[in-house]
């Protein structure tokens, strides 16, 4: 029996030049190679949103393969990744964490930039409603987050929780790798000063997300 | 006004030369269009150029329309009258630039109930205003309108 | 001239329903172009509609209607076979007429 | 008047109490709110002005050879229309392809009418020549509502090309880390108000697959599905795709045949 299965195994392998280009999570005919011969062929510069945006860092990489990314075998550079990201966080240049929770609910409503049809020199959005639930009077939030209401509430603003939230932040990958949340710190999307006012959205006891 | 009449006789001109084509109906088969109420800026100029006065409220009066809009861009709104005699059914948006966005002149065998697609700017109460047997009423619906995708 | 209408007309239990979606831009005259300049106001502001010859409907649009508009209404009476004429005119003095028959 | 501000005092009370109950409550509003809105938008559909539109491109001879293009094989054979959308993209023998209707249009518009298809690759969307390609979307797609989607890959290029759309769907780049899968790769998601298909799976993969090419409320512009994915990419902070490239055939027939045996419901209507 265990002959007849290995036999057929070898002839399948063996079989044709389709099923030989199977590589690991990918099915015949999407390889490395001819993925990235697709990738080459199917996209141009516009605007700010140029050609190097395809070429992946390691996280990117990693996540893009659904398979090998989760499991218990992944569990270890899953881990790696996370050290590495966690190691790009750039705290407080001035040791204040918090800015203005009005700015940072501006901030959390946007969802402007770095499209193609955004330019340079526009302050980014921070896309935060659109994947989470953040004050209760905004009605339109999507759910692919947690919801944050009463964040600062449960959490209070004790060194740990101002610490977690910044590196959330700045690093969504520092504590999960494949975290579908950008890196907003890490990639420049937002910077210091913006961050701050998401912090005090999230955090300060005055904001409508704690109340 | 000297633009409004030039502009009058230039649809003239070109209606009359469609006209003696075939093409359009006569030129008397249409309304003067209400300059005045169109281009009033709040609801209470709006309603004085429609000669509404202050109208009554009335539940004879209908809007039939979600109480969100995905869009502002397109918001379908049923206007409907229960009212006898019903002759004219207009639409406002209150908040909006242009707050006047429709008036339907109906005749006595048209049913009185009207469906069209209007903008809003934003989250506005939206009016309609009935004259039926030469009186005014109306009725008011807040219709929310949302900020929708990904607003890249 | 603009694009054709698109018009509907039914007619059951003695009542005929029309549907008109009519092919338009409707400019606000609000809003900007890439350089900044308004796009100046261009909106259909006057509808008649016919049925068998006789207006039974007269509407009056400002720029608040959206783009591509439709209007849809009733009116008592009307049958199979009878004739449904619609015409727009808009603020720049252009129209258009298309007709279509009640099913 | 009333109506408003007592709505408005409910609003701050419901936000004021933040209860969850309360919340959810106002919630399952909103969502109800917004489904009576697309219902009725459903009534009256200005995609079909574009489909009126896009069969005169249809059947009016044009270009070079002064041709129309009621010749165009998109798959069922020269000249047969009803139904052919629900079945691509395809492999096309004579370009040895798989193409999408929009790319199989541009083999069309090349061989049958002589035109150069570079204005068509190159325009904007909405904009002189590439506008037409929506309206023939809208026309073709609609000649296959009601039918069954059928892409099954079975061509070895059909399968490889699924199998690169699949890899595409996981491929993360950009500032943002997107991926298609970001959003779509979970199910029962929204962002912001608007639900997302989970596109690996058959309900969500027809009910995006289904409804577009469509109209655009927002824009008041009629989308082909290939300015559908542009779009997507563009929020994704990808680079451009070039229209009717090997990437976006590849993601659309890894959308169609997951949602193979759905019904097509083209044009659609959406926000």
């Amino acid at each position: 029996m265990k002959r007849i299965v290995l036999t057929a195994a070898a002839l399948l392998l063996l079989g044709g030049p389709a099923l030989a280009q199977s590589a690991g999570t990918w099915g015949p005919g999407a390889d490395d190679a001819a993925f990235a011969q697709m990738l080459k062929a199917s996209f141009k510069d516009r605007g700010i949103a140029k050609l190097d945006r395809l070429s992946q860092d390691e996280t990117q990489a990693f996540c893009s393969d659904p398979v090998a990314s989760s499991g218990p075998a992944a569990a270890a550079r899953r881990e790696e990744i996370e050290k590495a990201n966690l190691a790009t966080v750039k705290w407080p240049s001035d040791g204040t964490w918090m800015g203005d929770w009005k700015e940072g609910e501006k901030i959390a409503q946007s969802g402007r930039g770095n499209t193609w049809s955004d330019k340079a020199d526009q302050p980014n959005g921070g896309n935060c409603y659109n994947c989470h639930q953040i004050s209760a009077e905004e009605i339109s939030h999507g759910t692919i987050g947690p919801s944050l209401l009463g964040y600062g509430k449960t959490r209070g603003t004790s060194e740990d929780a101002l610490k977690a939230t910044w590196a959330k932040i700045w690093n969504a990958k520092s504590s999960n790798a494949c975290s579908n949340m950008p890196r907003a710190g890490h990639m420049g999307i937002l910077n210091e000063g913006q961050i701050k006012h998401l912090m005090a959205l999230l955090l300060d006891p005055r904001s409508p997300v704690n109340k | 006004m000297r633009t409004q009449q030039f502009e009058r006789r230039q649809v003239l001109t070109f209606l009359g030369a469609l006209a003696a084509a075939g093409f359009v109906v006569p030129r008397a088969a249409f309304a003067n269009w209400d300059k005045a109420a169109f281009e009033a800026k709040t609801v209470d100029d709006a309603l004085k150029a429609l000669g509404a006065g202050t109208p009554a409220s009335s539940g004879d009066v209908q809007i039939i329309a979600s109480d969100i809009a995905e869009n502002g861009a397109v918001v379908p709104v049923q206007a409907v009258s229960k009212l006898p005699n019903t002759e004219r059914i207009a639409i406002m948006v209150e908040k909006n630039p242009n707050m006047l966005a429709a008036a339907f002149d109906i005749g006595p065998e048209t049913i009185p109930e009207v469906t069209a697609r209007i903008k809003m700017g934003q989250t506005s109460n939206v009016l309609v205003v009935v004259k039926a047997d030469g009186k005014f009423y109306s009725a008011a619906k807040e219709i929310k309108v949302t900020l929708g995708g990904c607003g890249g | 001239m603009g694009n054709p209408m698109k018009i509907r007309a039914a007619s059951k239990d003695g009542v005929t329903e029309i549907k008109v979606l009519m092919s338009h831009e409707m400019e606000t005259g609000q809003r900007k172009d890439a350089n900044g300049a308004t796009i100046p106001a261009w909106f259909i502001n006057e509808v008649t509609a016919k049925l068998d010859g006789k207006t039974v409907m007269q509407a009056q649009w400002g720029p608040s209607i959206s783009k591509n508009p439709y209007l849809a209404f009733k009116v008592k009476g009307g049958k199979a076979g009878d004739k449904v004429t619609v015409t727009w005119v808009d603020n720049k003095g252009d129209t258009r007429t298309d007709e279509a028959m009640v099913t | 008047m009333d109506r408003v501000s007592m709505g408005l005092a409910a609003f701050l009370a419901a936000a004021a109490a933040a209860a969850t109950a309360a919340y959810a409550q106002q919630k399952d509003k909103a969502q109800e709110g917004i489904e009576a809105y697309r219902e009725a938008l459903q009534d009256g559909n200005p995609a079909e002005l574009f489909e009126a539109t896009g069969e005169e491109l249809w059947k009016t001879p044009a270009g070079p050879k002064n041709a129309s293009l009621e010749g165009c094989d998109l798959g069922l054979g020269a000249g047969v229309v009803k139904g052919a959308y629900a079945q691509l993209p395809r492999y096309f023998k004579d370009t040895d392809k798989v193409q999408d209707l929009e790319s199989r249009l541009l083999t069309c518009i090349s061989t049958l009418q002589g035109k150069d298809t570079k204005p068509y690759i190159d325009s904007a969307f909405g904009t002189p020549p590439k506008e037409e390609m929506n309206a023939l979307a809208a026309f073709l797609s609609g000649q296959a509502k009601g039918t069954p989607i059928d892409v099954t890959p079975k061509h070895p290029k059909e399968q490889a090309m699924y199998e690169l759309g699949k890899r595409m769907f996981y491929f993360q780049g950009g500032p943002y880390d997107f991926a298609c899968a970001t959003c779509h790769g979970q199910e029962g998601q929204r962002i912001r108000m608007q639900d997302l298909p989970y596109i690996p799976g058959n309900t969500g993969a027809a009910a995006g697959w289904s409804s577009w090419p469509a109209y655009r409320v927002s824009a008041g512009q009629m989308w082909s599905m290939q300015w559908r994915l542009n779009d997507c990419f563009r929020q994704q902070r990808f680079p451009e795709p070039v229209y009717a490239s090997d990437a976006t055939i590849a993601l659309s027939m890894y959308m169609a045949a997951t949602a193979s045996g759905a019904t097509m419901k083209t044009p659609g209507i959406k926000r």
